[in-house]
């Protein structure tokens, strides 16, 4: 594909999920605390948002590193836009369908850590820093289930690349084949993109966590690109659990924007009926609970594949 | 791309892996070269694989081999490094002088 | 722009950025800077790598490197003095000669790597390198594979028993300061940290 | 105007409370005003709102955070109660009614518009001390690390419970961080993210050069049912919009801010009919599994009874003592009160739900009953009794001890369980309160 439309393409898919994954926090937002909605408002609302921010000055603190700081929302970004490349959009249609894809994946996710702690650790400023360390003892933990869940979609398929494994559900989804295999990607997930429970490194208990001393365009960089995360793992949650762009009647375009969409607007859901977890705990269950779990989908899903 | 660029490059990793391990002083730092001297073989590995060997699978598996290395040196390191820091709570070469428990 | 030139082009930035980020390792007075200018550096490798059709092995490498970066950055910030690089200062020793080494290492290499006249026989095959190597590593070279992965058990399990606080031999503080002068007595106490120790006066030098 | 700016107009205006003397009530009702929209930090805010009267010692913090407000900003006042005149020298300081959302949105359009100025800073934006490159490798002192960059020392080492000796931060948190009550100012050693050691500073509602003055306190209904005579049925509603309140502050630290703002909302207009509502919600948050286990062995304070002052903190250790049994008004009601064990934040907020419900029941049984003067009576957050000290100010005493050793996620969730307020916490005993 021409490099101009594949850039487009992703930025494309980012920005859109990014803006309905605002419009969805928003009006669950506004239905949880009771406040009367007009929708025409709720939708507007993160473009407001996202102007007063942009009009605002950025801030800086005493002796920042400046250029890790500026790098660390591009690094995001980027990353999400390397996973969201390698995922079919349409049947035959991605705009790298890389022979594979869920390492690329894998190793964006990665990659998405370093990123938030230097975000945390470049503004100079205490409770950044505690948010960095947080989001690090967090992603460490859920990496693994991370990779062990893709690993399982894998096994069917036979292959690393997305669009076979979406190819291989033409059946049956795997969110039927492998039901441990959706949970424990979603919790991964809303972890790399700090969402909901799992907030602790942007948590309200740190003023705002990383992105507690940044402002302005800088802020309204950091909160889409940790939205972009989210889009990117729901995409690729639609694609390897909920089967991509199989489905009736409609196109497969069309299908795999709802099965994201529903992935996002479960992740909202969880995010303001669940209380954030105690950092030490959730840690605790991470090892001992999840990563046991997905070896035990891993091998179910092995035996099953052979 | 050719065979004797990528293997002036690894060269060059390989280079300044010895130059950092040798001159720094924080262990953690010494790893740090010690994994660029590996990076730099990592390369070399899978230049000869792609460019030499007609990219016969076992290349790959030399290359899977130092990675394991890279993982087996990362952790021991950092096991070693705060074992001895437990103990000694030195995190420099120099304050080991005396190596007895 | 033909596809060959683009390669080269990529090559070449990347190639030549993984070299540069090696380099600012050592360069660097913020240990976090350091971290990640080495992962800057396997980057750069793990983009050549891909460039190399040995797409697997790139991804897996930037996707273990980050984690173990990320861990090498805040074990440098836990253990470290100056970690953001606020106090300007350098900590190496025998320069020179380390210099001298890095040199004759790169330069020894690099003839081989120039001169040294290896077989001229690029990949032809059009088989997906990562399905080969999967097929090695659970076919003929099982053994091998088996080997390294119980070798990274090992590890594990050493490296655990090395590191935690109460190994197999009861509490690993205990008896770790100087022996005491008489038999009967405890243990001296620890000896005092080396921060003012005088035996390191001479660790600036460059 | 271009199409950015019209949109940037509209959005809702976000805003920084810094809570003064006499200013709780009205900054818990905040969350409820329509295009408002509170911010956990000032780099995310537009307008800095001062509700209430600021202390001598709460003005330079008001003032360091004025300056960490990205431009354009504005500072808006809420005078609530005396005014004491040290708001009067705030340059740019626009003074609307308390309360008044309108008010402050017709400011923070105009700021956006561009027809307002943004506030200069208000503080010399200087470094706390010039760094010299010192010592020989310009390392600034000497020895190593021996230099003092920036006026700051590099954090010292401690031992922590592994064995190891890592890096503590120093630091001074408060009395404006937007997850304690306005006022608490502690200073802890963190190391990464585990208090190791926290003590409670100075209390700036102490201040005042005669000795401390707070504004209305939020329990000043109760401190006045001391001497007049009060219905039954007010008190109660009281006490169980005081648990609300607090409720909806704990939802907003443990990430339940649009739950909290439905708290807040029933808090504001809460009637004694609402007991279904209120029921409904405490049995949904007596469900919540994560809710539980963010609270469940956090901040437990021990049950030496002798040491742990009475009130809703005690009675959710276990201890039965509540003021309101031995009041002949709340006998004839056949008041019996409620107790929970485990003294932890989950019990804690189990207690406050419980009494809340109760509160709301007996509120709704109690008809014109009228409660006489007397010496003793069950504040929300303890009993009050003239000349004995404050509730808050021997809950705050417990503070230090509860934090050492938690991680600070918990510390945050143990200090809002204790539900103190730092202005009655400043008053040493209960007759110099006035409402």
């Amino acid at each position: 594909m021409n490099p101009v439309a594949a850039v487009g393409v992703v930025g494309g898919v980012l920005g859109a999920g990014a803006y309905a994954l605002a419009v969805l926090d928003g009006a669950a937002a506004r239905g949880v605390a009771g406040m009367p909605r007009r929708w025409a408002d709720v939708v507007v609302e993160p473009a407001r948002d996202a102007a007063l921010l942009a009009l605002t000055r950025r801030s800086t603190t005493e002796r920042p590193d400046a250029q890790a700081w500026a790098l660390a929302p591009g690094l995001l970004a980027a990353m999400a836009g390397a996973a969201v490349a390698s995922v079919p959009l349409a049947e035959g249609f991605a705009v790298a369908d890389v022979a594979d894809g869920i390492v690329l994946f894998g190793a964006a996710m990665a990659v998405v850590m370093v990123g938030v702690y230097l975000h945390g650790w470049s503004a100079n400023s205490p409770f950044p820093l505690v948010g960095g360390y947080r989001f690090i003892a967090l992603a460490l933990s859920y990496e693994m289930p991370l990779a062990l869940v893709l690993i399982a979609a894998a096994l069917p398929a036979e292959s690393l690349s997305v669009g076979a494994i979406v190819a291989s559900q033409a059946g049956s989804w795997n969110v039927v084949r492998q039901p441990l295999g959706l949970p424990l990607y979603l919790v991964a997930g809303m972890g790399l993109a700090f969402w909901g429970p799992l907030d602790g490194a942007d948590g309200a208990d740190l003023a705002g966590g990383t992105a507690a001393e940044v402002s302005g365009p800088a802020r309204l960089a950091w909160e889409l690109a940790r939205r972009f995360v989210l889009v990117a793992v729901a995409l690729m949650g639609a694609a390897v659990f909920l089967g991509g762009w199989h489905g009736p009647v409609l196109p497969g375009a069309v299908w795999m924007a709802l099965k994201t969409l529903a992935l996002l607007a479960l992740t909202v859901a969880i995010g303001h009926r669940v209380a954030r977890v105690r950092l030490e705990r959730f840690v605790v269950v991470a090892w001992a609970v999840l990563i046991p779990l997905a070896l035990v989908d891993v091998f179910v899903s092995g035996a099953l594949a052979l | 791309m050719t065979l004797q660029s990528l293997l002036v490059v690894s060269a060059a990793l390989f280079g300044i892996g010895v130059y950092g391990a040798l001159s720094q002083q924080t262990f953690v730092m010494i790893m740090m070269g010690l994994e660029l001297m590996l990076n730099g073989a990592m390369l070399a590995a899978v230049a000869l694989w792609a460019m030499s060997t007609a990219g016969a699978p076992k290349g790959q598996l030399l290359t899977v081999i130092v990675m394991t290395v890279m993982a087996v040196e990362a952790a021991l390191g950092f096991a070693l490094v705060i074992g001895i820091y437990r103990i000694r709570k030195a995190d420099m070469t120099e304050k080991l002088k005396r190596l007895r428990g | 722009m033909s596809r060959s030139l683009a390669v080269d082009v990529a090559f070449v930035l990347f190639a030549g950025g993984a070299v540069v980020a090696a380099w600012l390792v050592f360069r660097t007075d913020s240990m976090v800077r350091a971290a990640y200018w080495l992962l800057a550096s396997f980057l750069g490798v793990g983009a050549v790598m891909v460039l190399l059709h040995a797409r697997f092995l790139g991804l897996v490498l930037v996707l273990m490197m980050a984690g173990e970066m990320t861990i090498m950055a805040v074990f440098m910030v836990m253990f470290m003095m100056n970690p953001a690089g606020l106090n300007p200062m350098t900590m190496v020793h025998q320069h020179g000669s380390a210099k001298v080494a890095g040199l004759v290492s790169f330069a020894g290499l690099a003839l081989v790597g120039i001169v040294a006249e290896f077989p001229d026989r690029p990949r032809t095959s059009d088989a997906d390198p990562t399905a080969e190597l999967g097929v090695e590593l659970l076919g003929d070279s099982m053994l091998i594979f088996e080997t390294a992965g119980v070798t990274l058990l090992a590890t594990m399990i050493g490296s655990i028993a090395v590191a935690s606080k109460r190994g197999r031999f009861g509490d690993a503080e205990e008896g770790s300061g100087p022996p005491p002068l008489e038999p009967t007595a405890r243990p001296a106490p620890e000896p005092e940290p080396a921060m003012e120790d005088h035996d390191h006066e001479g660790m600036h030098h460059g | 105007m271009g199409v950015i700016r019209r949109l940037a107009t509209r959005a809702e205006a976000p805003v920084f409370p810094v809570v003064g003397a006499g200013g709780r009530l009205r900054a818990s009702e905040l969350a409820l005003l329509p295009g408002i929209r509170l911010v956990g930090t000032p780099r995310a805010a537009s307008v800095l709102l001062i509700i209430g009267d600021l202390t001598p010692a709460l003005v330079r913090p008001a003032l360091t955070v004025h300056d960490q407000l990205p431009s354009p900003r504005a500072t808006v006042w809420w005078p609530v109660g005396a005014d004491r005149g040290l708001l009067q020298a705030w340059p740019g300081l626009v003074t609307v009614e308390a309360g008044d959302a309108e008010g402050l949105r017709r400011i923070f359009a105009g700021l956006v518009e561009g027809r307002r100025a943004s506030d200069p800073p208000l503080l010399l934006d200087i470094e706390p001390a010039r760094w010299r490159g010192e010592g020989p490798y310009g390392q600034g002192g000497t020895g190593m690390t021996g230099g003092v960059p920036f006026g700051r020392p590099l954090p010292g080492r401690a031992p922590d419970p592994d064995g190891l000796e890592l890096d503590q931060l120093p630091l001074h948190i408060g009395p404006l961080f937007p997850p304690f009550p306005p006022g608490l100012v502690l200073d802890v050693a963190l190391q990464g993210d585990v208090v190791r050691q926290a003590s409670v500073g100075e209390n700036p509602f102490r201040s005042w050069p005669g000795g401390p003055d707070p504004g209305p306190l939020d329990t000043g209904a109760f401190v006045e049912a001391l001497t007049t005579p009060t219905g039954v049925a007010e008190l109660e509603l009281s006490r169980a919009r005081h648990h609300l309140r607090w409720l909806a502050d704990a939802l907003r630290v443990h990430g339940l801010s649009a739950l909290a703002t439905r708290v807040a909302r029933l808090a504001a207009t809460l009637a004694p009919t609402d007991g279904p509502e209120v029921e409904a919600l405490v049995r949904r948050l007596r469900r919540s599994r994560s809710l539980a286990s963010a609270t469940a062995g956090v901040g437990a304070v021990d049950r030496p009874a002798a040491d742990l002052p009475a009130g809703p903190v005690a009675r959710a250790a276990g201890a039965g003592d509540d003021a309101r049994t031995d009041d002949p008004a709340y006998r004839a009601l056949g008041f019996e009160p409620v107790v929970h064990h485990g003294g932890d934040a989950r019990a804690r907020m189990h207690q406050r739900l419980g009494e809340a419900v109760q509160s709301l029941e007996l509120a709704g049984r109690a008809g014109e009953a009228v409660r006489a003067p007397g010496p003793a009576l069950e504040g929300p957050r303890g009993p009050l009794r003239r000349g004995r000290p404050t509730p808050s100010s021997a809950l705050v005493a417990l503070v230090p001890t509860a934090l050492a050793g938690s991680e600070w996620g918990d510390a945050i969730t143990t200090v809002v369980s204790f539900d103190l307020d730092m202005e009655e916490a400043a008053l040493s005993e209960v007759a110099g309160v006035h409402s």
